[in-house]
């Protein structure tokens, strides 16, 4: 069985203001060493798919089609061999 | 006699619990903005609704380290009455005032209307003059209400009588249909063990007048204002 | 970006200027202009902010009345309320946007329009959100119209302004084009508006709230553009919405405004810093001048161009008195907002920019911000019109199973219950609202005061493409049959106007047609504009929508207790019928959803007669005769009397109608018709409510009565009995259904 | 400059609605394979800390502090060094 790994992030010109508050808040709890946060997705799927190169093509294909949204943010992900 | 309202930024039920401790009761209140750190003065607390530093990262979770918050901690080690709706919930919920965490409804969508609730238990200050099982005809509005604890706390809760409303039918069945946000055991408010600090996602500050369709939330805010008049100044 | 060192006619044909418009801005220049100076003219001069095409028709409309206090031409209208009060409101739309990220694009869409309305001085306390869609079937409609309704709701419900109403419509023709317009609503103490015009030489000039990225930078010019293949490409960074931040400015600019330290302020909504600055000064008379080195800016490498195109959102301009800046500062940094002096009025009427020491542009503002080009555009009826108005009921088949037609209309999105849509917006934050979404009109009661507030949005799409003047007519008769039916005297409206290319004379037919009908409504009901927006370009790949005016209306109870809904109070109600049944087909719900067309002439509206009607509702409502006011609109009587019975909270109550008449069953059940409203009233007032219609000239027709558990319907040849949770089951899955 | 890359998921004792909805959605596009989805938070903050030792702690101190709730969700963060 294998696991994906997935990271969603929002694209480095696109607003994060989640990311900007948790920043300032962060600042105000004392930790003023932070220059700055971008918080995005992790998501971990578990495929009944043994094999790794059809597995990479699917993900993929997720990830274009539902998982990211390619107007606003950008997609990475591992894969990796899990017990089933 | 007064009544402190919390004000965080992104909080907007503020307003509507002034509302209806002014036209409404006729008690006296006043705003607590968040970067103050004295409550002396006020006799009971009220965490309003909203979207306090816009609810960014988890409901509350940010709120919970504003410079006011340690005193609501001490107000309420020392036994005053402290009523968190929504998001003031969360942020009791987040500060450890109170057990538990508030997670995403499980529609996944933000929820707003009418729900019935029914009264848990009559031992807390907000509860007193409720009859037992009476239902509450109440508004909610959120988007993560769904209550959740770790199994040994809703042991202890159960244990304690901390569960104070649970979600319910018209007619007082607790049903998952009648579970608007799949909050564990139909939960819809909670007490802390000493009984003062009350959190509940519906909005009582919504059902205080008749011509807005309900004044069911008003025995709430009557129990508290009572229970502040017994405090000894 | 890398700033170009020649203006070619490429690049000004790339910012959408044409040789003519070049040629104005050398004579308003005086020479030629820098890049940074035609991407300025390119934003001001496009379509959506200087209403090029659509000036001389919007001309025509009615804008003045006793209670307008402030019609087009601010950030939005105002109008009395009386006790000291005014409403601020305005509808935009976000339609372009909406469709490129839905969620984001609907989401700042509210944003923006919320600012509009706090910008003068008004708490922002209700929103609307008239939407259009293509069919939910559609995977890629359904995955639009789940993110653009979780973008008003992630953002209304988190700024904190609730969404008490709005409109869900589907139809193929916004498959690729979807509407997404949105309402706000704000209230105020009357003598404490604020405008947005600068004034004062020498007062500093202040920027508030988030700082400067890329965002939608071209968005006004995008705006303008149609549809095509490679525009997925082009895109500019698209903008996020930041509810939070736009809640501190709210609550920032309403302390400052309680004090009297601001001259002008305005919001940076399209064209941002460009289009703010150059129109407070030209409407305060004066020139400004802003120095881009201290604007705030969010990425690096950012040049005069794209500073001054930004339409990053959560951002606005004040102008403040000297001496009094410390205290303005106070408050933006007692609310967490950062807010920096970037510039001064100026008494050369120039909008002067300059990159620190370095001049970048330097405009006339008046001639940027008034003097752009208007076009008097061709106009032409298209020849195919009246094929599409032709329609031979006689060959249309009258269905055998009327209460399955019944049932399909109830199940239809446009019809069916739109509580999926408004249960995911807080709709009664603010502790006013009387009657919530569910019924004709919203009902907010005004705080402090005896008196409520009535909201509709309205506007058929299919009627305006079937005849345009009657389609602009029947908005604004239908909004204002809405308002009534809940008891409220119609005041003002506003409008969003959205529309396919100007450049097609078939367009601007239809165009000049719909709002001919609007103006000669508004006289009718003596219902000013005061203000809206015009969206064209509203096409894909070469095809336009169905020309899509929307109107907002507000109407005013003198007493909340008059606020009325739709639905059937009590068993034993004899129910009433003002106005007239026509018994034609055209246009209808019915006909698209059974027989798959989309023809004929849609319901005329005979104003006279309408506003007779409404006259008598809002008198009957006022005597305190009726129990439940409801307007006869899509799908017809049979609906709408379906709604009287099952639309309530409570149970739902059955009824028993009698139809005479000799009209064809389908045309008479579910034919569409204006100035029709039906009334649940106590047996004891009947009399006297036909007395009053009598008195108008108003036919009112006793149709039956309120009793049992079916709706029965008897006509000369049929007889249609459906119970009445069966209809209301099938009526309140319709959309959940589609929309999961 | 340190950056801290930081991941919050839920507890697998907790329900995770989004997880599942997701994982519905891709097997409504036909990607059947996948047995099990669950969606957490990837945080990336830029420190203004050259020493690894006390970034960690401080990172640690963040996540117990703000960045979790002890109550649903579990942690891990890893630094590496980036340009300033
Ligand atoms: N997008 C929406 N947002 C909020 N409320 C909506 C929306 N669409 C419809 N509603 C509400 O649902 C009810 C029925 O809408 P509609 O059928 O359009 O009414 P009408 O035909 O009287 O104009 C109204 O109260 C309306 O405000
Ligand atoms: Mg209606």
């Amino acid at each position: 069985m294998l696991e994906a790994r997935i990271h969603v992030t929002l694209k480095p010109s696109v607003l994060d203001p989640q990311g900007d508050t948790v920043r300032s808040g962060l600042a105000s709890l004392g930790f003023t060493t932070v220059e700055d946060c971008r918080i995005g997705k992790f998501m971990v799927l578990r495929l009944a798919e043994s094999d790794p190169v059809r597995a990479r093509a699917q993900v993929d294909e997720m990830c274009r089609k539902l998982l990211a949204n390619p107007v606003i943010e950008d997609y990475v992900f591992e894969l990796r061999e899990v017990a089933g | 006699m007064k009544c402190g309202i919390l004000l965080f930024p992104g909080t907007w039920s503020h307003q509507d619990f002034a509302h209806v401790c002014q036209d409404v009761l006729g008690c006296d209140w006043g705003y607590v903005w968040h970067k103050e750190t004295s409550l002396r003065g006020y006799d009971c607390l009220i965490l309003p609704g909203g979207f306090a530093h816009g609810d960014y990262l988890r409901c509350g979770a940010i709120a919970r380290f504003s410079p006011i918050m340690d005193a609501v901690v001490r107000f309420a080690r020392e036994g005053g009455p402290v009523m968190g709706s929504c998001n003031g919930f969360q942020i009791l919920c987040e500060a450890g005032l109170l057990p538990g965490a508030l997670l995403r409804n499980t529609s996944l969508q933000y929820r707003c209307g009418w729900v019935h609730i029914r009264t848990e238990s009559l031992e807390t200050p907000f509860t007193r003059g409720l009859t037992p099982a009476q239902v509450l005809k109440i508004p909610i509005s959120h988007g993560e209400g769904r209550y959740h604890a770790a199994p040994e706390t809703l042991a202890r809760l159960k244990a304690n009588d901390q569960i104070v409303f649970r979600y319910a039918t018209p007619d007082g069945r607790i049903t998952e249909q009648a579970n608007p946000n799949g909050a564990l055991e139909n939960i819809a408010g909670i007490c802390n063990e000493a009984r003062n600090v009350l959190g509940l996602m519906p909005h009582p500050e919504r059902a205080a007048e008749a011509i807005l369709g309900s004044e069911d939330g008003l025995g709430l805010f009557r129990g508290m204002l009572d229970a502040s008049a017994a405090r000894p100044a | 970006m890398r700033e170009p060192r020649q203006i070619t006619p490429d690049l000004i044909a790339q910012h959408g200027i044409t040789p003519e418009e070049y040629q104005r801005i050398r004579e308003i220049l005086s020479r030629e202009p820098n890049f940074t100076e035609l991407g300025i003219f390119s934003v001001m001069w496009s379509e959506h902010c200087s209403y090029k095409s659509s000036r001389v028709y919007l001309k025509s409309l009615p804008t003045q009345g006793p209670c307008i206090l402030q019609g087009p031409g601010e950030n939005a209208g105002v109008v009395d309320i009386g006790e000291g009060l005014a409403i601020v409101f305005k509808m935009e739309s976000h339609n372009h946007p909406s469709f490129i990220e839905p969620h984001q694009g609907a989401a700042t869409g509210v944003g923006g329009i919320i600012r509009d309305i706090f910008t003068m001085g008004a708490r922002p306390i209700a929103l609307l959100d008239p939407l259009r869609f293509g069919p939910l079937t559609d995977v890629k409609s359904r995955f639009v119209a789940a993110g653009v309704v979780g973008g008003i709701a992630g953002y209304g419900n988190a700024v904190g302004v609730p969404t008490v109403g709005g409109e869900l419509h589907v139809s193929e023709t916004y498959a690729g084009n979807p509407l997404v317009n949105v309402l706000c609503l704000g209230i105020a103490p009357k003598d404490r508006i604020f405008l947005a015009r600068a004034g004062g030489v020498g007062n500093p000039v202040i920027y508030v709230g988030a700082k400067t990225g890329r965002d939608g930078i071209h968005g006004a010019t995008m705006a303008s553009e149609t549809f095509s293949e490679g525009s997925e490409e082009r895109r500019p960074t698209v903008q996020v919405g930041d509810p939070f931040r736009e809640k501190l400015l709210i609550e920032a600019c309403l302390e400052l405004m309680a004090g009297d330290a601001i001259v002008g302020i305005q919001d940076m909504g399209a064209a941002g810093l460009t289009c703010s600055t150059c129109e407070m000064a030209s409407r305060g008379g004066t020139g400004i001048e802003i120095d881009l080195a201290k604007v705030p800016l969010r990425e690096t490498g950012m040049i005069p161009y794209e500073v001054m195109l930004s339409e990053s959102q959560e951002r606005m301009l004040l102008v403040v008195h000297q001496g009094r800046e410390t205290e303005v500062m106070r408050i933006f940094e007692k609310w967490d907002l950062d807010a920096v002096i970037i510039g001064r009025v100026t008494d050369d009427g120039l909008m002067r920019v300059k990159d620190g020491e370095r001049a970048v542009a330097e405009i006339p503002a008046r001639a940027l911000a008034e003097e752009g080009p208007v076009y008097h555009r061709p106009l032409e009826r298209p020849a195919s019109q009246d094929e599409t108005q032709r329609l031979d009921p006689s060959r249309l088949p009258v269905p055998r199973a009327l209460d399955c037609v019944l049932l399909d209309l109830l199940a239809s999105p446009n019809i069916a219950c739109k509580r999926p849509v408004w249960q995911q917006y807080d709709h009664m934050l603010f502790c006013n609202t009387v009657v919530p979404p569910g019924s004709d009109a919203a009902v907010l009661r005004v705080q402090g005061t005896r008196k409520g507030l009535a909201l509709a949005a309205d506007g058929n799409g299919r009627y305006t493409y079937l005849d345009p003047y009657e389609g602009g007519k029947h908005a604004v008769a239908e909004a204002a049959r809405n308002v009534v039916c809940a008891g409220a005297q119609p005041l003002a409206v506003t409008n969003c106007l959205n529309f396919g290319s100007p450049e097609r004379p078939e367009i601007m037919w239809q165009f000049a047609e719909a709002v001919r009908g609007m103006a000669d409504a508004c006289r009718t009901f003596e219902t000013p504009v005061t203000g809206g927006n015009v969206s064209f370009y509203n096409e894909t790949l070469g095809t336009p929508i169905f020309p899509t005016p929307i109107i907002g209306m507000v109407g005013l109870l003198d007493d909340i207790r008059h606020a009325t809904t739709q639905w059937f109070k009590q068993a034993g109600d004899v129910i009433l019928l003002l106005g007239e049944r026509h018994g034609e087909l055209g246009g209808s719900e019915y006909l698209k959803v059974i027989h798959g067309l989309e023809a004929g002439l849609p319901p005329r509206v005979d104003l006279a007669l309408e506003r007779a009607v409404q006259q008598v509702c809002l008198q009957a409502i006022r005597a305190g005769l009726v129990g439940s006011a409801h307007d006869v609109s899509d799908g017809g009587l049979a609906v709408a009397l379906a709604e009287c019975c099952m639309t309530g909270p409570g149970a739902a109550l059955g009824a028993t109608v009698t139809l005479d008449g000799t009209i064809r069953p389908d045309a008479l059940l579910f034919g569409e018709v204006a100035s029709c409203i039906l009334l649940g009233v106590r047996p004891e007032a009947a009399a006297e409510v036909q007395a009053m219609a009598q008195a108008q000239g108003v036919p009112c027709t006793v149709l039956g009565r309120v009793e049992g558990a079916d709706l029965t319907i008897c006509g000369n040849d049929f007889n249609l009995s459906v119970p009445v949770t069966r209809l209301q089951e099938t009526w309140a899955t319709g959309l959940s259904r589609l929309l999961g």
